[in-house]
């Protein structure tokens, strides 16, 4: 299937216009000896073909759709209510690019301008901007921003231990040597370590074990140092947990798959990005604003252009062009779709049945809770074997995924197993899981 | 008000879409990390439905029409490609499963990798990058990383047309080298002289697009290919122009060390006003090693996997891996997967022989518009053969209408404008890019529009300098919104 | 025109989507078979997409405003429905297929048979109807059938208010009966005197909406039932109205004896622009051997049978049959399946006092609007509080405007009209029925778009005689089409 | 969950507005007696929990995306394209109700009046309707339209015995005594049986066993009788198959489910109806007609609404109302996104694969073709067995749906089955199916 309208006669006329005689002439400028290359690809299907083939190959995974899932660590299984889809599938959301020409864009425009002021209101910052790639990147540049607000005077980041390893490993790649990215372990260490060349303390809480942080505290020291503060944090969590701008954070950012965004393996997902009033101008990612037309009406545009790559160029606050767009709609229709009320229960649903299944493994024999701090969905179980053989066990034998096996990302943790609770997984589940680590810690 | 905010609809107490109750005990949350406030809005349903189709019908978009927004190849996006990325198999999997319950996914990105690198000629393939912009800064790093390997520290230069996109001098910066700036000759190729005075020790590399921002193929592509290479520098090439040179040509094969796609304009995968894209990097063997991962690789002499795709030893296993000198990771996870389905269905229907196809009518449009649009504005490089796209100046002679009034204008007679003021280097650029899934008719409606506007111009300029007339709303005041910036429902920044 | 036909789209030679060649020995078609022209849009994927999403947009629905057809229960259509109607599991099942291997539609149709019994109070259901019509046509030839079969072949006649809609005396004729009109008194009951004087020998049964087509509970609905049944006549309900009912009465505990539900009006499932609708009857103990089928009944002692439910005791085995005496089959296979889906979806969230709280909701609202609209129109029934919907007079004193151009002006502030000149019997008749997903506001905002339009009638009467101005299109004369018939793109029947 | 807006403080002030206290006073005209039934219902669950209960009923049926199913009898498995649905779920099409203000409507009064046209291009007839309910009830509606139009003055309607079994079923429920129905086996038989009360002679091609008929001589028959022709054909047959219009058809109905609809166990349908100029106003169900707006600009409304119930009541055509409306669209896309190529290439694939299917099952020793005549894309299978016994062990030995088991519609056919094929089958499925028709005759 070749979406092409052209037929044999239009085709004539057109190059008759143009006045060559085939189309090959037109590609005469390009070096002969490379021109029209066989490629080993497939031979050509229709569309009937190419879905059955796909359709195959998606049955080549395991299909969990009744399968407990008890995996988050960065990405989670929410319910994901019909109308957010049907919105999507829309195809003047769907088919229209950035919204250069705001006068045939309001539709996207306006709904860009209401996900800034969702984000806001969850995190309690004052700006936010149209979308990064995703949580990782949204930290990424939000250490490049701090960076930039020291204008060099400050080079060091401290980063609390406990962040997401793909946000650490993706804020080093986009680093590199333009600053020194430091750890630290708790907030003692980090009083120790940070000093006037800090320009960013960044904590993420929950934290990557599950742990909420006490960001106030972080933001107590980071402002003692002049340094700024930078969260990571999960949106869900903050349907009940206090907004990080209530506690003083100067940049919030997080992975906004949770609200609306299919797990789809990894992505497209979307990296939300707020800050307070006085960073917008050195916050990268396109931002919508309110405008008058000339008569008056008030509409959106894009805004603060100035910033952006294709206006300053090699000045530009960051090189980002497409971002995440439909995502960012996503997540606006499932926050508008849920409301106060819904996004609240699914926030205390989370919170409860993990609660739930937190005790009722800690009550088993050989398994027991790392941690006996506050956490919201997530929490690390320390297993009598290694996490990656419950793993295998709970797929096998009861048809459960379980959750991260954190000997993946931390030396040492092997038997430790990060496991994620949310209203996907029913107090049915959360019993069924509950048995079969019994059993297997029997076995 | 075109339609109220999301916030201004519904009332306190109003919900929207239910959950279950709490059937678990409840465990108290410590005070200190309660939240006090939750400003969402409080809709129903059918609030929700309403207000978001609502708003859709105020944009355009190529599902309405024709849309040549030139650098964006806004062609059709193909149905099948929302149903593939939607089959539940896909949706469902969780990034973290382990390798063995996720084997059509690794199949599937395996199988998109080796297209992409047939395609483009290179020696490997990433589907990491999120987008364009993304894929360069990978591609900036591994030539960053290629040298720093050798051990040769000085080179701290990325020279870069005139016409290039934003992203390319911003990626520069970004990646900690310096942007310079090459300039174009008259025929908008690169001009070779400056060049080779550009070239030496200090230079990493050379970030071209070919096709060139100008719709134009270098027409010494080889000799700057050479040039670069021989000072030691590689050349990174910007593939968001792809679109021309499919089944044509392989700029791996031109010796392009380096080069980003972007699935969301030349695979098809839709553009969702903003994003998301994919901007896989396609590689050269001596950059292979560098390639940002996860990537996916095959295995042939797995034994205890138990797989859709059994463990017969003719079929291989698949799995993610660091290449062994990677730049590192550039997000979370795996890449945009969702965009890697649709891309694979889009190459699965089209073969080699459907990729050339569309290459050639891209070309084949392009050349038609710009040998009818001639007629009627000026072209800075209309003596030559364009590629997917050209640029034609949007100015008259003894006129105030601008390349933005006309723009304007178009969205009156139905039509997305093209892209305005870039490239850089031509006065009052509009640059239109048909793509190759647009037909004559559209094409010629398009230039009946555009005579009939430059016939207006001339007439009764007022008409385009106030122009949109036909559109949802009036023409905006963008210089005033970055002034008073209002970016939130509620909070009101202080004015500049 | 707005939008060009799709037979004006596209060339001859244009291909849409394209199918696998032939992949096996060809077989000649016998010459007197074959056909010599195929007279087919030749468009491309990308016209057809362009083509009807314009189209579309000139639609008003549900998802756009407020929707108050009266008589049509133009309620939110909850988007979970399309969901759950388009498992693969369910679509894909072939009607034919044997009854082990479609459990699950069986179990689904079963269940909802029992609901819909439950909610109705009837002691069986047959889902087979394909909308409300056609329940009707099930209904009455039940009546028939149930006569003859007592041998009681006198009755030829049933009985019809003059409030009714028009297919419950179409149906009659349809059924081989005669239809007879009970006037209305003026409290818009059933004229119980005329009602008794039409009651005998002859008398086949009774045709009743309850709430009546205006919006009113029959206040001798005992001694409307008794009547009929005491002279051998049997009570048919129109269900279209049972929107008002859910959970608060129950037609067959006020002794109907056949009764059809509209799942395309009460239970959610959207009209899709005039249907698919589906219209399930359910009956009386006297009338249930009598049910069109097939319907499903469950069996508990199967032994073999395997299934997805198991052959566990408990569990039982679903299967098609035929009741008895049926009237026979309505149509091909078994129902709107698809519509069946929607509805138990709908259904099994709200439960009892969901359907409760729907019919509760539907009466404030309609109540709430028949209060604010009181003090701009007359109403014939002002004084008795409404059902789920009510009827005003759209006249004015001293006016040429009708209630026609008041729906036209309605139209031009974003509202679909109210249903026009039905019922009969209500002079320049506008039937409001607003439904329960309505909020305060939107009908707030009818009342005061309605308050200014008679304002404007009053002012300035041509602006509605004119109406509407904003809309796609200004107003069609309907008369002249029916004159001038021209139904086919190309065909040009003479003129009358 | 309930789809309801209002507040408490809103219900409040609307009693207010209405004047009563309490919801409850509303109905007080229902006798009391009968007021607030207890219902026996599942209690109330959100729309989570909804999804995965139907979701779990799917499963319970056998699943044939990959299956072979070669069963039709009258509902066939076509390819959808994408873009069907696509429309279908655009709210603007889907949440509209019939077209009764035309200003409002536009966009359904053109998609039915090139539904009406397609159909008149497929059938070779001059005016088509906007649907019937399925294809037996618009030959039931055929009929009566017959009897109509002779005004009582012939009410005999003589039906060829290979029509589809619940195509008579329905006609003789429509009719009940109104006309007699008589059977003809043959052409002959009809010669001899027809007669000046004869309203309508009815014939389907390709029949209920596949077979294509000769229209015309029917037609002829017919004519020569004074009666009229009802044609029911299989629309995919007609990407190659002669119209019926040419062959002298007054009336051509049929089920449009092939044309982009999908099975969904039955139903909902597309009745497709088209008839000559000079029956149009006999003719029931909507129509849609060209008309001008009050500036002459061209537009559609809802024509000749004088023949319907809601205008004529009791002398009506018909008692149709709701139609098949959104089904028709569907038809109407699918038949554009094919186009004329497209479509004749669906018809040619279903012709040719079922020619090679049967043409590999006739060589089988144990089975063979049941007639010797020209079919489309159905054929009756003689089989050594019952037909319910080869269906059953294609089942549960090789996963395959087989044929329409005959004897469960004609007694003594219980050893055929017809088999249907279409463009989903492919030549693998196929030479699967001989295979397995091999064992089974060998076993
Ligand atoms: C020439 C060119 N380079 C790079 C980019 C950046 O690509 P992306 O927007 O996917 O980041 C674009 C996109 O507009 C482009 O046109
Ligand atoms: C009161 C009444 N009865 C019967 C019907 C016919 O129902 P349907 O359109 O589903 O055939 C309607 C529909 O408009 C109606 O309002």
């Amino acid at each position: 299937m070749v979406y092409i309208p052209h037929t044999e006669a239009e085709r004539k006329a057109m190059l008759r216009t143009v006045g060559v005689g085939q189309i090959g002439e037109l590609f005469e400028d390009i070096p002969e000896h490379v021109r029209y290359p066989d490629l080993e690809l497939p031979r050509p299907c229709t569309e009937m073909e190419a879905i059955a083939e796909l359709s195959e190959i998606s049955s080549f995974n395991v299909n969990h759709q009744d399968t407990p899932v008890f995996l988050g660590a960065g990405a989670y299984r929410h319910y994901i209510p019909a109308v957010v889809d049907t919105i999507l599938q829309r195809g003047e959301f769907l088919t229209a690019y950035t919204p250069y020409q705001p006068e045939v864009s309001q539709g996207t425009l306006q709904a860009i301008y209401e996900y800034q002021s969702m984000i806001c209101a969850l995190t309690g910052m004052d700006v936010a901007n149209a979308s990064h790639y995703d949580g990782a990147t949204a930290l990424a540049e939000a250490a490049i921003m701090a960076l930039q607000i020291y204008r060099g005077k400050r080079t060091n980041i401290l980063v609390l231990d406990t962040v997401h390893p793909h946000y650490l490993q993706t804020m080093k790649t986009y680093l590199q040597d333009a600053a020194e990215i430091q750890n630290a372990s708790s907030i003692e260490e980090l009083r120790l370590k940070i000093d006037d060349n800090t320009a960013l303390v960044v904590v993420q809480s929950p934290d990557y074990l599950g742990r909420l942080r006490h960001i106030e505290s972080f933001g107590d020291v980071a402002r003692g140092a002049g340094a700024l503060l930078a969260a990571v944090v999960n949106p869900i969590s903050l349907g009940m947990i206090k907004a990080p701008g209530d506690s003083g954070a100067d940049i919030v950012v997080g992975e906004g798959q949770p609200l609306g965004i299919p797990l789809s393996y990894g992505g497209p997902y979307l990296g939300f990005f707020a800050t307070r009033n006085k960073h917008v101008r050195r916050m990268s990612g396109r931002i919508v604003g309110e405008a008058k037309d000339i008569d008056g009406n008030p509409g959106y545009v894009l805004t603060l252009s100035t910033r952006e790559q294709h206006i300053r160029r090699e000045r530009a606050t960051s090189n980002i062009c497409t971002n995440q767009g439909l995502m960012a709609l996503a997540a606006t229709v499932y926050l508008a779709a849920l409301g106060k009320n819904g996004f609240e229960q699914v926030s205390k649903l989370c919170y409860h049945r993990a609660h739930y299944a937190a005790r009722e493994i800690g009550d088993l024999d050989s398994f027991s809770i790392a941690y006996d701090e506050p956490f919201f969905n997530e929490f690390v179980v320390e297993c009598p074997i290694a996490a990656r053989d419950v793993n295998e066990q709970l797929l096998d034998n009861w048809g459960i995924i379980g959750g991260r096996d954190l000997g993946e990302d931390l030396s040492g943790m092997e038997n430790h197993m990060l496991v994620a609770v949310t209203e996907m997984n029913s107090r049915d589940q959360i019993d069924q899981l509950v048995s079969a680590l019994e059993e297997i810690s029997n076995a | 008000m075109l339609e109220p905010l999301i916030y201004d609809l519904g009332v306190a107490g109003r919900r929207g879409v239910k959950y279950p109750a709490i059937d678990v005990p409840e465990t108290p949350l410590p005070d200190e990390f309660k939240r006090n406030e939750l400003n969402l809005p409080e809709v129903s349903e059918s609030d929700v439905v309403r207000h978001f189709t609502r708003l859709s019908t105020l944009n355009y978009s190529i599902d309405r029409g024709f849309y040549p927004l030139g650098s964006c190849t806004m062609k059709y996006n193909p149905r099948i490609n929302e149903m593939t990325a939607r089959l539940a198999g896909f949706t469902r999997s969780h990034p973290l499963q382990p390798d063995e319950t996720v084997q059509g996914n690794l199949f599937l990105m395996y199988y998109l990798q080796e297209w992409l690198k047939e395609i483009g000629g290179f020696a490997a393939v990433s589907l990491q990058p999120a987008a364009g912009a993304h894929g360069e800064l990978a591609g900036i790093l591994m030539i960053r990383a290629y040298h720093q390997d050798r051990g040769d520290l000085k080179r701290d230069r990325i020279l870069i047309p005139d016409s290039a996109h934003g992203t390319n001098p911003a990626t520069t910066t970004m990646s900690g080298f310096r942007a310079v700036q090459i300039p174009s000759d008259e025929r908008g190729n690169i001009d070779l002289e400056k060049l080779r005075d550009l070239c030496d020790e200090t230079t990493a590399g050379l970030m071209i697009t070919n096709p060139s921002t100008l719709g134009l193929f270098e027409e010494q592509i080889e000799e700057i290919v050479e040039l670069v290479h021989s000072c030691g520098g590689l050349v990174y090439g910007d593939g968001a122009n792809m679109n021309a040179l499919l089944g044509i040509t392989r700029p791996g094969d031109l010796g392009f060390d380096v080069m980003h796609y972007n699935l969301h304009k030349t695979f098809s995968t839709p553009h969702g006003g903003g994003g998301p894209g994919s901007g896989p990097v396609g590689v050269s063997e001596r950059l292979a090693p560098f390639i940002p991962g996860p990537i996916v690789i095959p295995e042939w002499n797995s034994d205890d996997h138990d797989t859709g795709s059994g463990s017969d030893n003719d079929i291989p296993w698949y799995r993610l891996a660091m290449p062994e000198k990677s730049i590192g990771r550039l997000k979370s996870f795996h890449g945009h997967f969702g965009v890697f389905i649709r891309a694979y269905t889009y190459i699965r229907q089209l073969g080699m022989e459907g990729l050339r196809r569309v290459a050639e009518h891209a070309v084949l449009n392009a050349n038609y518009l710009q040998a009818r649009v001639s007629e009627l504005l000026p072209l800075p490089y209309g003596d030559r053969s364009c590629m997917h796209e050209f640029v034609a100046e949007g100015h008259l002679e003894n006129s105030d209408v601008r390349a933005l009034d006309i723009s304007k204008r178009l969205i009156d007679y139905g039509f997305h404008p093209p892209t305005n003021y870039f490239p850089l280097i031509v006065h009052e650029a509009l640059m239109i890019e048909p793509t190759e899934t647009e037909s004559k008719e559209a094409l010629d409606a398009f230039v009946e529009a555009l005579a009939r506007i430059i016939d207006e111009a001339k007439q009764n300029p007022e008409l385009l300098l106030t122009a949109p007339h036909n559109a949802p709303i009036r023409r905006l005041d963008e210089v005033q919104a970055a002034k008073q910036l209002v970016l939130c429902c509620w909070a009101r920044p202080e004015v500049e």
